[in-house]
């Protein structure tokens, strides 16, 4: 066990799977020969070479449309795309190719691919370098979606994205990919180290897609999240010491909806908080599912915490962020709703 | 207020005459062929030229004649034929209502048939929904080609498939797309992949010449280029996309060809319904290819003699008959001279050889037909649309299935479901 | 009043704006001299000319590029995506620009373009016409999402959306363009002639975007949806008997939450219904909003029908397609739905 | 297992000397310069040469001298020397952490400018986030600029852009994206409507060299040919993309301006640094656009001095001071040696022109800071963040303004929101 920052734990999840298995190679805008611009691929490609460790065109259509063919071919692509905001140019190629082959083909044809996109705001990166756009992923039906919150589910997951022979869409909240964030910006940084979740095995291990994760138990009231959410979400529950169950979503497509569902079910309050914009947001599909499973249940609406229906506005980052202040007070209205 | 925009002109409407002056022709003969390993900026010529081997009197001639043998002569003309007369059968089938939708390749069948015996067996093709030649010639049983069109039991893509939308792994064709151009990249990663496991095989992808207005044949040209990837890029110009003329693809005194050399691949174009270019042009490709001197981009000038599918009506926007007029004939038919003047071919054998496919055909169809058909049984079990979303079904997919089987129980008493 | 079918009731809202306002333009593929593979534009290049009802290129992303360039540039764009399956190649400007234009620029740059595209199944078009992908854009701030269900609403909602100065991404179900359809495939096509609202006036009218429309009224529940399934409620409705409001959402972006609301207020019931894939759909928004607003009113979940999570299968078209049957059994379910 | 993909080489990484030889250059005067209606196929020899017109002793030789008058030479150079001047200083103001972010243009200075004097002020531009000499040279006001890099009460953009992405409705420059490539289409539709409305104002856009790899140039490309429209479409190939150097966006051995021949519009590949060639193409292009007879494709080739912005380092990817051995030199010294050549300008006079840009960067700079700064006020307000999403704004917006509100009221006690 060593103490891996977020982008320590990603690298170190490719390094392990480019060693293990020579069909898995590392492709993307900057990725080579410099690492990348959040330094995740740094040294590959010193070590495994620059037909291992591929710098690309910037094109993010071409990149998962050659990735798709190097899949078909017997590899194990890792596409990054530089921002999840750079993301859409491929999405004709994601949506109506990557997504379908398997299904299109009768499993024939499948093509094994994972994309890394670093999303999520509160870097001061304005509109086109904060986006969280996985709502728009996880309603297409063929792709697995995760999003890791620390770094020890960060590489775990990574490898078992890398390992998945469905195509997996992986988003990293760049925002804690050097420490947790606790939603407040004029606080020092955080680092993992000394952090439970910034311990991470050396070697492989992987983190199974398809289970969420309980950060913190409690039984007052579940908070359903994902990303760097996790940690604003449990530093607003301490900040009024409320014992909530903060679910850390992690594995969006599949959904492990019984994990969720149990924890609803135990305390019959629920807080739905994501930083994408709200309106159609993945945050719906997890209130009308829990709604569904858990409706007797429920003593009060489930309520949600999203980024405001807007593009992300630069100068008004901390306005626009949904903060612990905001999960805060939308935690003590949660409490006192009754009929 | 007068308008300057630039709309391309096409030549000729319903009700007019053809008019094909637009399409620049070279005798046959006249284009050099130049190394496999020539520098890209030297195809800017052939990319322009129009690379040809049959001249006027069916006779093969000049550099690119590959001088290929009669009996591999005779097994083109037999592919093409078998296309043709597949062709037929299906166009009529669909209008009968037995299937929902075809597509020919009428006048377009060397472009495929050509092609296929250029490439080697381990080569893998990207077809567009017009190749079906590609599939003929790769040997897939005309009853699996019939039952994907039939969408019945033992259709290759399990009913999740429009028909013409064929594929085989063994065959090393792969799945077709109902999005345009698509294929294309991915073609071109193919390729990569192969060129990073240090393999052989190459890669060839087709589209027509209205698709190349998508993103994915710039981003296919532009990887093919950086990396120099082990690919042939066909572009099968039949002069029209539905009802869109050529020109609005940006083929208004240009080739397509030219994108290659534009983006710096290798471009050549080519007589499309020439059997001897098209395999003269794609084993100068494949070759430059293998060698690792990177990809090319091959333009077939062709022309649709039929409707864009069994859903399009062409008498509404071009003249009926243009195919008589157009100036590069009719594949199957100059083979056939080709042969006939080699003394290895004749009347009698040629209308032999239709009668035979003709059975051929119709017995594939017999047989594909107690497979079922979308309309009678047997038919696939319903549950399959459930599986291959993805390896393993996810819960809320079983449910899904669950909950389906559950109404198809309760529905076998009550109305639709 | 006239009868018109969809078609005709589309193709006469573009005729009448070409009359009127010699900035609306149309592009597409084989819209101009063919008149469209559904003729929803036919004649209008011989009546207005071939600079403004133009013949394009096949690449979705270069119309609508190039039509938000005419947008700034002061003209009124009304772009055409043959299948709604085929706008993924768009996405980028769609997302990225044109629902972003406005806002980046404070104003300055605005792009009022209507885009319109078929969507939906039932017509035998297997995966790749047939695709509902309204939920992508419903979850996109900044883009206004419209469906019609019926002619006279059609030549309304596409005069307004064509006079609107924001973008509209104007859907329309192909399987209601010459006839209303119950949700039987069996049964003979019927026509829009006799129907209410098969009666559009030929000249110059719109309807509101971001008002719901109640297709039904009733008390016992309500059934929110749109488009072709509009039909396919009423007729299970019928069916059954039972006294449904059906509410046509109409307009996704913005949404009209008050009738949906006061709808379910009323009927204390509510089942969602929409022919696009259920995980993570539109659905998901209207169920999560509803229960916001209605909790304490609701004596029950509310319920999803929708299109199963696969990739829409050819030959299982009628197994999969959310159907007269499948509404009636999630209906009768609601209703005996208690604790 | 050995790779043979084939991976661009870049000349030279840290610690190694640096290595122009794979720029092909052509001596200043060499490129013939035809008539503006010129047929595309013979641009292509221009588009694979270099236009230049500043010879190595700084005088204007050849067919390409645009013959400009002193004064507008001086204004060129005076606007070159304040646009390096201001980005100096932003660059430093952005180390001070008083800006979040900034890019520079360093060395590309006349890319923008000479374009920016041979366009008209009715030509609508698409500038990249590089092209900051074009507003300088449209005469915005540096304050305004400074607003926008500021964020604050007189930010253009209303606080809703990054730094840098400046725009004038007035001056015709349009709103900059963060998204590369994606204006390229759109200025070919602007110029399309323009041609629509029968109006004689064109569209002028550029692009970096790696961002043409991208979807959205093909676009471009595509519908200025079809359409023909009257656009100038200019590609800054200042060597590198952040890291990645512009063999990987497929100029190994190639021009980018290629591209045009390719696809059927005229190309030219100029001298970047030579504000004669760069003025002379444009008002060539600008001229041929406007008569009617379509876009022209110009690669600009020009070396990126600076790091790629803010937030790059380049010596961790490339040599250090790799501009002082760019075989095209510095700009600004170019046209200020021609200048001194022609008896026009003396080394004393850019001296002091230099110091009265210095002074009057740092008087906008000081002016600017009193409309506030991202983190002193005064700011702008934030329910600004919910309007002009949509022209009228919906309920459920107005909701969450007001929840902001509540927020922001109640949190006046707490900690942040
Ligand atoms: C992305 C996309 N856009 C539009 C269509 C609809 N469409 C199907 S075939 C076709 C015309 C294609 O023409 P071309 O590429 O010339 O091929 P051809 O049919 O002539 O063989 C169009 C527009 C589609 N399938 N995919
Ligand atoms: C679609 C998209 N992909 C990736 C990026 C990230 N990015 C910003 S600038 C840049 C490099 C652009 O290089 P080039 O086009 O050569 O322009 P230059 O910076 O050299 O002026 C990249 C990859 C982006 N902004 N947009
Ligand atoms: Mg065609
Ligand atoms: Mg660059």
């Amino acid at each position: 066990m060593t103490a891996m920052n977020m982008v320590q734990a990603l690298n170190s999840a490719m390094d392990v799977m480019l060693a293990r298995d020579p069909a898995v190679i590392v492709l993307g805008e900057d990725v080579g020969y410099f690492g990348g611009v959040f330094r995740v691929t740094e040294g590959l490609q010193r070590k495994y070479g620059a037909h291992r460790v591929i710098d690309t065109p910037i094109a993010e259509g071409g990149i998962v449309g050659a990735a798709i063919g190097m899949g078909v071919n017997g590899l194990r692509p890792v596409a990054e795309i530089q921002f999840a905001d750079y993301i859409y140019p491929a999405y004709d190629q994601i949506v109506s190719e990557l997504a379908r082959l398997r299904y299109r083909s009768a499993a024939e044809f499948t093509a094994p691919l994972t994309i890394r996109t670093p999303c999520g705001g509160g870097i001061r990166g304005g509109q086109t370098h904060s986006q969280s756009p996985e709502g728009v992923f996880a309603h297409v039906s063929g792709l697995k979606v995760v999003m890791p919150s620390n770094p020890y589910d960060a590489k775990g997951l990574l490898i078992a994205a890398i390992e998945d022979d469905d195509p997996v869409i992986f988003f990293e909240p760049k925002r804690i990919y050097n420490g947790p964030f606790d939603g407040d910006p004029e606080k020092p940084a955080e680092s993992w180290a000394g952090h439970p979740m910034g311990e991470v095995p050396e070697g492989y291990y992987s983190v199974p897609i398809g289970q969420a994760a309980i950060a913190r138990p409690g039984e007052a009231v579940t908070v359903i999240t994902y990303g760097t959410m996790v940690h604003v979400c449990i530093a607003a529950a301490a900040d009024l010491g409320l014992d909530a169950e903060v679910v850390d979503v992690r594995s969006m497509v599949p959904l492990d909806l019984d994990t969720l569902a149990a924890s609803v079910e135990k305390t019959g309050r629920c807080l739905v908080v994501h930083e994408a914009t709200r309106f159609g947001g993945y945050g719906a599909e997890l209130i009308a599912s829990i709604q569904e499973r858990c409706f007797w249940c429920l003593e009060a609406p489930i309520r949600r915490v999203a980024g405001w229906d807007t593009p992300y506005p630069h100068a008004f980052e901390w306005e626009y962020f949904p903060g612990r202040a905001r999960v805060r007070r939308a935690l003590q209205a949660l409490m006192q709703e009754a009929p | 207020m007068k308008s300057r925009l630039h709309v391309p002109s096409v030549p000729a409407r319903p009700g007019e005459e053809p008019d094909f002056s637009y399409v620049r022709l070279s005798p046959a003969g006249a284009v050099p062929r130049p190394p496999v390993d020539v520098a890209v900026r030297d195809t800017v010529h052939l990319a322009e030229g129009l690379v040809r081997v049959l001249d006027g009197s069916h006779q093969a001639v000049g550099p690119w004649d590959p001088r290929l043998a009669p009996d591999v002569l005779r097994t083109g003309l037999r592919e093409m034929l078998l296309t043709r007369i597949f062709d037929d059968r299906m166009q009529r089938t669909q209008r009968q209502g037995r299937i929902s939708f075809y597509v020919r390749s009428w006048g377009e069948e060397a472009v495929s048939v050509a092609a296929a015996h250029a490439l080697r067996p381990g080569d893998m093709l990207f077809p567009s929904y017009r190749n079906q030649g590609l599939h003929i010639s790769r040997g897939i049983p005309l009853v699996d080609l019939m039952c994907q069109l039939l969408s019945n039991t033992r259709d290759m893509c399990k009913g999740r498939q429009l028909p013409v939308m064929y594929q085989s792994v063994p065959k090393r064709l792969f799945t077709i797309s109902g999005n345009l151009a698509t294929q294309y990249p991915q073609a071109v990663g193919w390729a990569m992949a192969a060129a990073i496991k240090g393999e052989d095989d190459i890669a060839a992808a087709w589209i027509g010449e209205g698709s190349t207005a998508a993103a994915d044949f710039h981003h296919a040209l532009l990887f093919a280029k950086v990396y120099r990837a082990p690919v042939v890029l066909n572009v099968v110009n039949n002069q029209w996309a539905i009802s869109t003329f050529q020109g609005y693809a940006g083929g208004e005194q240009r080739s397509f060809a030219a994108s290659g050399p534009g983006v710096g691949i290798a471009g050549l174009r080519v007589d499309g319904n020439d059997f001897l270019a098209v395999h003269a042009a794609t084993t100068w490709a494949a070759e430059r290819a293998r060698a690792g001197h990177g990809a090319t981009l091959i333009e077939h000038v062709t022309y649709r003699a039929g409707a864009h599918s069994t859903s399009d009506d062409p008498s509404r926007y071009r003249p009926k008959d243009e195919f008589p007029a157009w100036p590069l004939g009719d594949p199957v038919e100059r083979l056939k001279q080709h042969l006939i003047g080699l003394g290895e071919w004749s009347d009698p054998r040629h209308a032999a050889l239709s009668e035979e496919l003709e059975a051929t055909v119709a017995d594939a169809w017999k047989q594909a037909m107690t497979y079922g058909t979308l309309t009678d049984g047997p038919r696939l079990d319903p549950a399959l649309m459930f599986e291959d979303v993805f390896k393993e079904m996810p819960p809320h997919l079983e449910a899904q299935r669950a909950e389906l089987a559950a109404e198809r129980a309760a529905g076998a008493a009550g109305g639709p479901t």
